[in-house]
């Protein structure tokens, strides 16, 4: 399931500007732990983003984006209680959405 | 000229279509949008290409925003803005990880074609970004060739690719590859 | 904002000398990098695990924090991290909020807390401990304002003289103190800056950033973390969480650094 | 060199009662603290850890002393003292040659890690001469503690007193400043003489990128 993202939407002249951190290891699968072991790849794969119902970016990621990823974005549009959400599902199938509404 | 480039798509195979390079992109709405499991998995910029279907052009359409020089290279910061009208994707590669392929963005209508991340840089090398571009032309057709009043469209494909060096002071840990050719120049003490 | 000013003034110089000219003391040339951050500190996602955690009930007793008293009152996180280490007369002791947490985790929900005491600090790659989380969620409660470590107490006053001394104390096989490389103005380590924790104006700089993200690390590290890191890079044995040494350590620099801001949780290499 | 050994001798037996007096109490200091609970001492603030045990919180003279007297001028008969006990401890090359592989004198210079509580020891230590140092036109992060040390070999040449005078440097500073912060590289063990010999080659050979001339600057 995750922990919670930190998602960060404002609208300045008919744009809505999302900014969001997603709590994740984003692990290669090239690292090793202290023990010498491999430790296995952990990382999201694919994030969606909407605006209300319709999605504004879709992502295709592999591992080298940073631990605990940051994004952002703009698209036109995004008034007063519309609804930013942000899904990710990683390597593992796991995944998470998270919310913001606008105001 | 504000055509919908998704509706357009459906619609395309009716159409003359002119590609100005060889780049096969996935053409996808992104409703049908299928991941390029093999890109991600090659292991240099040729094979990433070939995986995409062809060789971009190069562009300055393409505005990067990253450090000269990097502090750590496991967090890198790095904006990509497309100038190209109808930009609908976006990927970030860099040239010397063990995968270079790192991201691509999908920009449906009424999202603009900028991007910020942060993403893992093994060492001092170019960053690249491609972006890929579709756009209906709506081209009218000379009186005098006897086609008055028709119009086609073209669809105009582009894919392109820009580079920016980036230094790295401290190579990501993960980096197996490339740290071996360069240690990192790591202080014990901070 | 106190970080932003600087990161502004260092770009300028940066971009004043021309490329190839040797790096004077002054500029720092990942001004640009760090700058690139902006407000988007990975730490903000620790604080909002610190919030959870701090909301729920934990221990056998299956009661939360909120009855754990940081020096202002019971409950009162508000502007509590600026005001720590302090004495605390339920303990007779100078506590930070390191050590007064694992008190609360303690006494309050009756956990066992020696694994986390003896294990304060996650792994690498490891989810945040629950003292991580919390101390930032605890810290950036306050956030913007002045650092107030309280010199009242004999035995708080006794805890900065005797982190003054640990300060300078030399020892190990380099030859190492707090002094060796945190006593100049304007010096690095490679290209990493060093505060002059012995002067107000360093100790001000330093202070109100931790707890603080490491990026090498894809953490937030705390300040007990920053003193046990700093003794390892001594080369001395490991500094033991909520020692004398690690809270007079803390209580030297946090007096110093009294009306400084509070910025933590902050954003390092 | 004998100089050095003679002088300190005669030093050490003349004042080395009174010395050792003196330092009782400097290092005393932590626990001296008047209101602290009496069974409080350093060793209850710290633990073994990797190889890194409780005796390196036992201060010798040079450290006691260094630690009383930081940021203040040292007495001069201590500071004498403590210049003695270097120059009487510096051991030179027995077979009379300075110069190792200035390349493996590189990597030492750039190595940080050795003897901290989570290194291997197994692993040859680090110099980590560029953590304070600049040396090499080539590398920009360098340190800013110590001198700069560009051009080092160019600038000074190879004389048997220049090669001499590096190498007590190395060996122990304080044979030339009481209360050097540079560590004892070869009195405290960090390197080995071979090490040594090859950090002196990093610096004083021509070929090495120590002594190169800087970079033209970009147009």
């Amino acid at each position: 399931m995750g922990n919670p993202m930190r998602i960060r939407a404002t609208t300045t002249n008919g744009v809505t500007e999302v900014k969001a951190l997603m709590s994740h290891p984003m692990e290669t699968g090239l690292r090793k732990d202290p023990s010498g072991a491999p430790i296995p790849a952990h990382h999201i794969k694919n994030v969606t983003a909407k605006h209300n119902d319709k999605v504004v970016l879709a992502a295709e990621w592999g591992a080298a984006v940073s631990q605990n990823p940051f994004l952002q974005f703009r698209f036109n549009g995004g008034a007063p209680g519309d609804k930013v959400s942000i899904q990710w599902t990683d390597n593992t199938g796991d995944s998470r959405t998270d919310e913001v509404v606008l105001t | 000229m504000n055509l919908h480039r998704r509706s357009f798509l459906t619609m395309s195979a009716s159409l003359l279509t002119v590609a100005t390079t060889a780049a096969l992109w996935p053409l996808r709405a992104l409703a049908q949008w299928v991941r390029p499991d093999a890109a991600f998995e090659a292991k240099a910029m040729d094979a990433v290409y070939a995986s995409l279907g062809g060789v971009p052009e190069a562009s300055s359409e393409i505005v990067f925003g990253t450090p000269e020089i990097a502090e750590n290279g496991a967090v890198v910061p790095v904006s990509v803005t497309s100038k190209i009208p109808g930009t609908d994707q976006i990927a970030i590669l860099v040239e010397m990880n063990p995968n270079p392929l790192v991201a691509m963005f999908m920009f449906p209508e009424g999202t603009e074609p900028m991007v910020s991340t942060r993403v893992k840089v093994a060492q001092t090398c170019k960053l690249h970004a491609l972006a890929h571009a579709q756009r209906q032309v709506v081209q009218h057709l000379a009186r005098d060739q006897g086609h008055a009043g028709w119009v086609r469209g073209l669809r105009k494909q582009r894919f392109v690719a820009a580079g920016v060096q980036l230094t790295i002071n401290r190579s990501s840990p993960w980096a197996t590859r490339c740290a071996s050719a360069q240690p990192p120049p790591t202080a014990s003490l901070k | 904002m106190n970080l932003r000013a600087s990161f502004g003034f260092g770009l300028a110089l940066l971009l004043g000398v021309a490329p190839g000219a040797a790096v004077a003391e002054e500029e720092n040339p990942f001004a640009e990098y760090r700058a690139m951050f902006g407000d988007d500190n990975p730490a903000e996602l620790v604080e909002m695990q610190g919030e959870e955690l701090w909301n729920t009930p934990g221990g056998p007793k299956q009661v939360t924090l909120a009855g754990c008293d940081f020096g202002l009152g019971a409950g009162v996180i508000a502007g509590a991290y600026a005001q720590l280490p302090r004495y605390f007369a339920d303990t007779g002791k100078v506590m930070d909020l390191e050590t007064r947490l694992l008190h609360c985790m303690e006494t309050l929900q009756g956990m066992d807390v020696s694994a986390l005491r003896k294990k304060p600090y996650s792994d690498q790659g490891q989810p945040q401990t629950e003292l991580e989380s919390l101390s930032a969620y605890i810290a950036a409660q306050s956030r913007g304002m002045p650092v107030a470590v309280p010199q009242t107490h004999p035995l708080e006053r006794q805890a900065f003289a005797d982190g003054a001394k640990f300060f300078n104390l030399r020892a190990g096989p380099h030859d190492f103190s707090c002094a060796t490389c945190h006593s100049q103005n304007g010096k690095r380590i490679r290209l990493q800056a060093l505060p002059q924790l012995n002067t107000v104006e360093g100790a001000r700089t330093s202070f109100g950033t931790w707890p603080a993200y490491r990026i090498a690390q894809g953490a937030v590290r705390t300040i007990e973390w920053r003193m046990a890191d700093c003794a390892r890079q001594q080369r001395l044995p490991g500094l033991v969480h909520g020692s004398k040494v690690a809270i007079d350590l803390i209580t030297y620099l946090g007096v110093q650094a009294n009306g400084a801001e509070m910025t933590a949780p902050g954003l390092k290499r | 060199m004998t100089a050095y050994r003679t002088g300190s001798r005669f030093l050490l037996a003349a004042l080395g009662s009174s010395l050792l007096a003196a330092c009782a109490n400097i290092g005393e200091a932590p626990k001296a603290a008047a209101t602290a609970p009496p069974e409080t001492t350093l060793a209850d603030s710290f633990e073994p850890l990797g190889q890194a045990g409780l005796d390196r919180l036992q201060q010798n003279t040079m450290q006691k002393v260094c630690s009383e007297y930081e940021g203040k001028p040292v007495p001069d008969d201590l500071a004498k003292q403590i210049i003695a006990e270097a120059a009487a401890g510096v051991r030179y090359p027995a077979d009379g040659n300075y110069f190792g592989d200035w390349k493996n004198g590189e990597k030492i210079a750039k190595t940080g890690t050795g003897l901290q509580s989570n290194d291997d020891p197994a692993l040859p230590n680090g110099g980590n001469c560029y953590a304070c140092h600049q040396m090499a036109a080539e590398e920009l992060a360098y340190g800013t503690l110590g001198l700069s040390l560009a051009q080092y070999g160019k600038l000074r040449g190879q004389s048997e007193p220049i090669l001499q005078y590096t190498w007590t440097r190395l060996w122990n500073a304080h044979a030339y400043n009481p209360c050097s912060h540079m560590p004892r590289f070869g009195d405290a063990g960090i390197l080995s003489e071979p090490q040594l010999k090859d950090v002196m080659a990093y610096l004083f050979d021509p070929a090495s990128p120590v002594n190169l001339p800087a970079p033209a600057p970009a147009p």
